[in-house]
């Protein structure tokens, strides 16, 4: 074995980065405009919104998707973030987040279904899954730097790529967990894959799947501090600057904010799947 | 290589005359009034935002991240001769890896030059005197500093490199345990960050406590605040690299209590805003 | 006209099915091959047609391949070898578009076990074979509502299946199939949750879309007499074969081995059989005939009476022993000694509507065709040994079977 | 003895039972009140006593509140109100400890939908309630074995529910219930998946169950002839209430209202009907008697023939007419004419037990008790009107049921 | 809004901290040794082991539970770690993420079942799970170091409280998703809750739970750089020196090595759950 000599995989990938820098312009900068316009209209919107009035609407949201309760925690929650002072740092983070989040449901959803119908294609994908959430942030950050520039876009690929697998694997978890009765039923009837797919195994698999976006959602506000290390603005940065000066009161304050959205996420999102019957 | 790299810039978006690119305006926006800083909150950005103030920089942001993040930032626009300003200091690899300067800071914002200390825990000097007292002495001039860094730059491990500088130091190593009393197999920890400097330094004092006061170190490479936290609760026994009185001060306020302070292990380390050599610019001043 | 052909259809669960094959043609049970082997062998070597609007019912042992042969008609299941043919297209190595507009226009299937999506309402269930097709929501509705009326659950349109009881929710099963509308329907086990009530209606149901549309069904049950009432034709399978195949009445009469036998001895044959099943010759005189000439008829048949047919044996009267011995003496023709208001039933009466009349008589019951044509006669002794099997199938019936396909 | 007494027992399906109720009483129907309400009632204020080594069957419309009421039983379901008591205890508000005792050591249950676990092989499913009761393996084992033979399975043990076919899913079900060798089992249509020949086995099987080891059985069946064939006691159950409770015959006799009688009509009476509830009085006379009183009892009462019996009503011959009247002539005594070897039948024999010998015969056939004691005779007519429900069902019959709750 | 004062939860939270150092020796002190050990013995025990030959029965038990295809993944993927030098170092982030990951198990599943049985359990626990995963480390680090020291402890400690709640929510999911009929047939029979739980609904849940453990060693194994931050040992350390410098080839070897890792665990539990019926 030792006399194998070390294989040069570090100076490979180090090429390899820098061919994809050369085509930066075509690969990474309508990525890094697209990214850019989506956290910027998020949060620009979001701001906009005096925050008394944003509070109000997200209490009513959570009213109609998720009950009272809900209602309460989030009025009373994102008046807390307000009290303590981070309401702008707030709507910043919410933007990465959502952006994040969205573009993971819309790639890891699909990607997960079809897993679901293909076992080769689940197989070569699962590795990449297990790279995505293991690969260190830190070790493609600097890449990221690099072809993104420092900023919101390459906070969200990292978040992107930390919080997309759950997405996939529970997606494909759900869609295989369909009796295989309920299949046959839509088969019977003559159902296209893609009639199959809306209307029995997504509504079937649906609580699984909402348990995949909650991770998805929670994995991305865990990386903002991340993102906050390669210039996103947003609560990141507040905890980051609290640590560095070891003020654990401001970065648990900070920390509190991330989580008060993260609970409000959650509500939302686990409550939708089930406010659907109301006998 | 501190040629005029305007020219070379085939992308930039100049709004002026050629003549006037030199200007602060067209760097600025060039720049889009962007300073890279490092970790949000660090000492040096905190320097660094009083600076800004001083100098009446109200259109540059600094922005936050991590100095990972900003020598990658500083890495890609220095392959692309492509203008930036980063918060830097010394000693740092960056300098040697490529062409930087300092720009002037007439008004001695970032005030008198950074110094290392070597901090202990509290008791060290009751429990273990003999390293206490080799840390206490333990002083040595930047140059030799570097002379391990590049070592370790061109690829050897640290442990080697320390082990050559002790070697070709002998004389100045003998100061430092002069009469010290060497111990049989006693526990030692110390901590560091992954910083090339910080690494040779906690290297070497490593090498001359396990092979010259017949310790056994143990390394523990933390990141700053823990690594300062480690010292005040007594988990580790110390460290050579505090940064003082800037970029460490928030730990040092924090932590002054809990910890013994042997003073400086190295003077002429310093922070200020740093530049590629190819940018035209010179001054802070000439930010404005 | 042949609506469905099946093809020496085979099917064995499991990943080697030549092997499983093998030990069958030795006489190994299915049970043998799977405990030996892990192979399940579903369905072996079947083939049959079934006509357009026929009702075909398919009974057998529990396990014995029925809904397996049922579900690879719509190919829910691969078959292992064999073909199927519906309208004269092979389905068997059909590609998936074509396949699917075929389950989609001609194929409607009722579960075994239901197979409700439990995330919809009972009308969104009704309605999830008309949404396959795009069917507008509005006129969707309309049929899920007239699906659901029919098989008398309206109210509960908007309830999950999870609040059904077990036959509610069959009932669900088969509206959504029926909503549908198509030209055959594959129907497992489709009223074996049902109480006798709502059974019956759903078997009138199911006979009247036969008669009026013409639907092709194929039916599996359980229940004899269902499958008497509703068949057409009936199949017998075992351990994955057919092993009879015939219209009730044949199959009561003849059944292909003991099994079979066995099977349908329990049959209230009272429902199956009809008058001409039973009915025995009825001895007859014209009425040009003398008193003399009718009592010595009577003795020479052992009977004690005669019923009094035109040439054409329209049927005019009956006389007794004790009347035709008065006439000798008066001389009286036999038309007027004759009784006239007779008892008279047709050829397919069935049996079981006959007690009632027969419990309180005192004379036979004449059978009579068209034209009051004397058919024969039915006697209680004959009924209650056709009650136990002793009938008399005739072969002019078996032709007729044969070929229009359609009930006597 | 009562082994179980069930006492007001309702549930309400949704929140507000109160207000489902009230409109019950008001006499709106229970669609009317889902529609309403949202509001679904299972079990409507129902009673009975089921008594040691019954077997009690439940009938009813799809949806009336069947498998409620046996889920109660069990508290699968929390009653909304009224009580249940097995071997005199409360259920209802059984501490949980208590209740799982109660479970385990007097209740088996076969589910409707069969409730097989899928991960477990056909023998571990069976095991499970052994495995609860912590049996150790080996013993486990055997009795799984055991009760998997009885259901015909015992080849399969080793493979996955989803391997099955339905009917033999649901004798796995069965297979676990009985492996539990509880005193009662719960039964919900546990044979509705079942071909006749093996539910025909598993009836007998339950029947023997029930007199070797005394089992109490609440049996839910949509299949009448299974009620009857099965039943002690069978109940009608209608929009959640009981309408009816009786014996087989009592119902089929006297059915409680037009619901219950359409129910039974279709009922194959020849499998229910015992000679007794169609025999007729029997015309005797003594050997000591001459002739000519012989033929002026025939005349008087309008019969061919006269059964011979002594002063205990020992049958001994029978006399025709014919024979009377050649005795006449000759002076021969009674019991020197008389026929001997006589068709005759206990009282509780099927009719459709007769039919063979019926079919051929010319005499009738008496029906003899204890001691060859003539107790009627079964003339062909009156068989037929049994089979369309002339019966006659006789007070002391009724008594006997209510006093000891067998079988007569 | 305005007129509240800012609410110090900052300073509550810092004064709660020292009230909680006080009784240190009480409360961390034991969990640290018990910690410790287990690291230690995990990593001791592994490292003992020849490397070639612990590579042979790691692919020897992929094969068993998993399959040719992984076997062959294994052995190619943990020599190729011992080719790029990185043996000691995963040996001592296994210790790290195993020791992580069984605390987990053994915490979260218990925790989940609860949650699945009782609402209001589930509506209290979810907030925490949410400020689990979204409070981000650096805010506990500090005080993490304070009860527990610098080295593995508080590595494993902040794995557990970021790697814990997918385990939590998923098999609070799987349980709640076992059809009611398959818990009636256990009530049924008498099963006591423990029965039910152990012999239905764990068997039932068994892959909703498996995916939650496998996203709980992935979360574990992302933790192992921050872990690093705080003197644990390992690749994580690697990957952070190698960030530090700028050397994107030395952090991509170090975050590949943590990847095989992750590739082959995965492996391992997921099919694990499917090895069982070999017809
Ligand atoms: N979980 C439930 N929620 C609401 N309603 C229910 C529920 N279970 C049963 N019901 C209602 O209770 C009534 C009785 O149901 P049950 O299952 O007892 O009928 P059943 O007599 O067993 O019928 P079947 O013969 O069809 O099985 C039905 O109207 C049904 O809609
Ligand atoms: N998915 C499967 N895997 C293996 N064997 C199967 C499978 N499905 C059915 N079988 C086997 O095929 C045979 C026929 O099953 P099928 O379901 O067709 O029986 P059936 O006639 O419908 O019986 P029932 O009246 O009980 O529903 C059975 O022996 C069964 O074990
Ligand atoms: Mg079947
Ligand atoms: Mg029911």
């Amino acid at each position: 074995m030792e006399a194998v000599p070390k294989l040069p995989i570090g100076q490979w990938v180090e090429g390899f980065v820098e061919v994809l820098g050369q085509y930066k312009g075509v690969l990474f900068d309508p990525l890094s405009i697209v990214i850019s316009a989506m956290v910027t209209y998020c949060s620009t919107v979001l701001a906009e919104i005096p925050s008394l009035i944003l509070i109000l609407l997200l209490g009513a949201a959570a009213w109609v998707f998720a009950g009272r309760a809900s209602m309460v925690f989030t009025v009373i929650g994102l008046s807390l973030i307000h009290n303590l002072g981070y309401w702008d740092e707030t709507i910043e983070t919410f933007g990465l987040v959502l952006t994040a989040t969205m573009i993971s449901i819309v790639i890891g959803i699909p990607v997960g279904i079809l897993c679901a119908r293909h076992d080769t294609f689940r197989n070569l994908v699962t590795p990449v899954l297990d790279l995505m959430q293991t690969m260190p942030a830190f070790v493609y950050l600097i890449p990221a730097i690099f072809f993104f520039g420092l900023g919101e876009v390459p906070g969200v690929i990292a978040s992107v790529i930390f919080a997309l697998p759950p997405i996939v694997r529970l997606t494909n978890l759900g869609i295989r967990q369909v009796p295989a009765e309920m299949e046959e039923a839509a088969d019977a009837f003559g159902a296209t894959g893609w009639q199959k797919l809306v209307k029995v195994q997504l509504p079937y698999a649906k609580s699984t799947i909402l348990a995949g976006v909650n991770q998805c959602i929670m994995l991305a506000l865990s990386m903002v501090v991340i993102a906050a290390m390669i210039g996103a603005k947003g609560l990141g940065a507040d905890v980051y600057r609290a640590v560095s000066q070891v003020d654990i009161g401001r970065g648990f304050e900070a920390g509190l904010s991330i989580v008060i959205i993260a609970i409000v996420l959650d509500r939302l999102t686990q409550y939708a799947g089930k406010k659907e019957r109301n006998t | 290589s501190s040629q005029n790299t305007n020219t070379q810039i085939p992308t930039a978006t100049v709004v002026g005359p050629i003549a006037s690119e030199t200007s602060d305006n067209a760097l600025g926006e060039k720049l889009d009034y962007k300073i890279i800083g490092i970790d949000a909150g660090a000492g040096s950005m905190v320097k660094t935002e009083e600076v800004m103030n001083l100098y009446g920089l109200d259109k540059w942001q600094l922005v936050e991240g991590s100095d990972a993040a900003m020598t990658a930032a500083l890495i890609k626009a220095y392959e692309a001769k492509e203008p930036i300003i980063i918060t830097g200091w010394t000693p740092h690899w960056m300098f040697k890896k490529m062409d930087l300067k300092y720009l002037a800071d007439p008004k001695n914002g970032f005030g008198g030059p950074e110094q290392i200390h070597t901090i202990v825990r509290k008791g060290l000097k009751q429990d273990q005197p003999a390293a206490y007292q080799f840390l206490d002495k333990f002083w040595w001039e930047p140059a030799d500093m570097e002379s391990v860094m590049v070592q370790m730059i061109d690829g050897k491990d640290p442990e080697v490199a320390a082990a050559e500088w002790v070697k070709n130091n002998e004389a100045k190593v003998a100061k430092w345990v002069e009469g010290i009393q060497p111990v049989q197999k006693e526990k030692l920890t110390l901590a560091y960050v992954a910083w090339d400097s910080e690494i040779a330094s906690t290297h070497v004092v490593e090498h001359v406590l396990e092979q010259k006061l017949g310790y056994e170190v143990e390394l523990s490479q933390v990141q700053t605040g823990p690594m300062w936290a480690g010292v005040a609760i007594g988990d580790v026994d110390g460290m050579v690299t505090a940064w003082l009185p800037s970029t460490d001060t928030s730990y040092l306020e924090k932590f002054g209590g809990q910890i013994k302070d042997l003073g400086p292990n190295l003077d002429g380390t310093k922070i200020g805003l740093v530049v590629p050599s190819y940018m035209n610019i010179s001054s802070i001043e000439d930010l404005k | 006209m042949s609506k469905m052909k099946v093809h020496q259809l085979t099917k064995v669960f499991g990943k080697h099915p030549e092997l499983a094959l093998k030990l069958l043609t030795e006489g190994r049970t299915k049970e043998q091959i799977y405990k030996q082997t892990g192979q399940s062998i579903g369905v072996n070597q079947v083939s049959f047609e079934v006509k357009e609007g026929e009702i075909f019912v398919i009974m057998g042992l529990s396990g014995s391949g029925k809904s397996t042969l049922i579900r690879m008609c719509n190919r829910l299941i691969d078959p292992t070898s064999g073909s199927i043919e519906i309208d004269g297209e092979e389905i068997v190595d059909m590609k998936a578009a074509a396949l699917r507009e075929v389950r989609r226009k001609k194929l409607g299937m009722v579960f075994q076990n239901f197979a409700l999506f439990p995330q919809r309402t009972v009308r969104e269930n009704v309605e999830f074979g008309l949404e396959i097709q795009q069917v507008p929501p509005g006129l969707r509705q309309e049929k899920a509502r007239e699906a659901l009326a029919l098989v008398g659950l309206a109210e509960w349109e908007n309830a999950y299946p999870d609040q059904l009881s077990g036959g509610m929710r069959q009932r669900v099963g088969l509206a959504r199939a029926l909503a549908n509308n198509p030209d055959i329907l594959l129907m497992d086990e489709a009223f074996s949750a049902l109480d006798p009530l709502i059974r019956k209606d759903m078997q009138d149901e199911l006979l009247e879309l036969q008669m009026t549309m013409k639907k092709t069904i194929l039916f599996i049950t359980h229940d004899l007499h269902e499958a008497l009432r509703l068949g057409d034709r009936i199949a017998f399978m075992k351990d994955g074969q057919i092993i009879q195949i015939g219209r009730p009445e044949e199959i009561m009469a003849d059944p292909a081995d003991e099994f079979v036998r066995k099977f349908v001895e329990d049959a209230d044959l009272s429902r199956v059989l009809i008058a001409e099943n039973v009915m025995k010759r009825a001895e007859a005189i014209t009425p040009d005939k003398g008193a003399r000439v009718a009592l010595q008829l009577m003795m020479d048949n052992g009977v004690s009476s005669l019923y009094v047919v035109d040439k054409k044996r329209t049927l005019l009267g009956l006389i007794t022993a004790y009347d035709v011995s008065l006439a000798i003496g008066t001389g009286d023709s036999l038309e007027k000694i004759m009784k006239t208001d007779l008892p008279t039933i047709p050829p397919d009466a069935r049996l079981h509507s006959l007690f009632p009349m027969m419990a309180d008589l005192h004379v036979p019951i004449a059978v009579v065709g068209e034209q009051q044509r004397l058919l024969g006669v039915i006697v209680k002794g004959a009924v209650l040994g056709g009650l136990v099997g002793k009938v008399n199938v005739q072969e002019h019936q078996r032709a007729e079977v044969m070929s229009d396909g359609s009930r006597a």
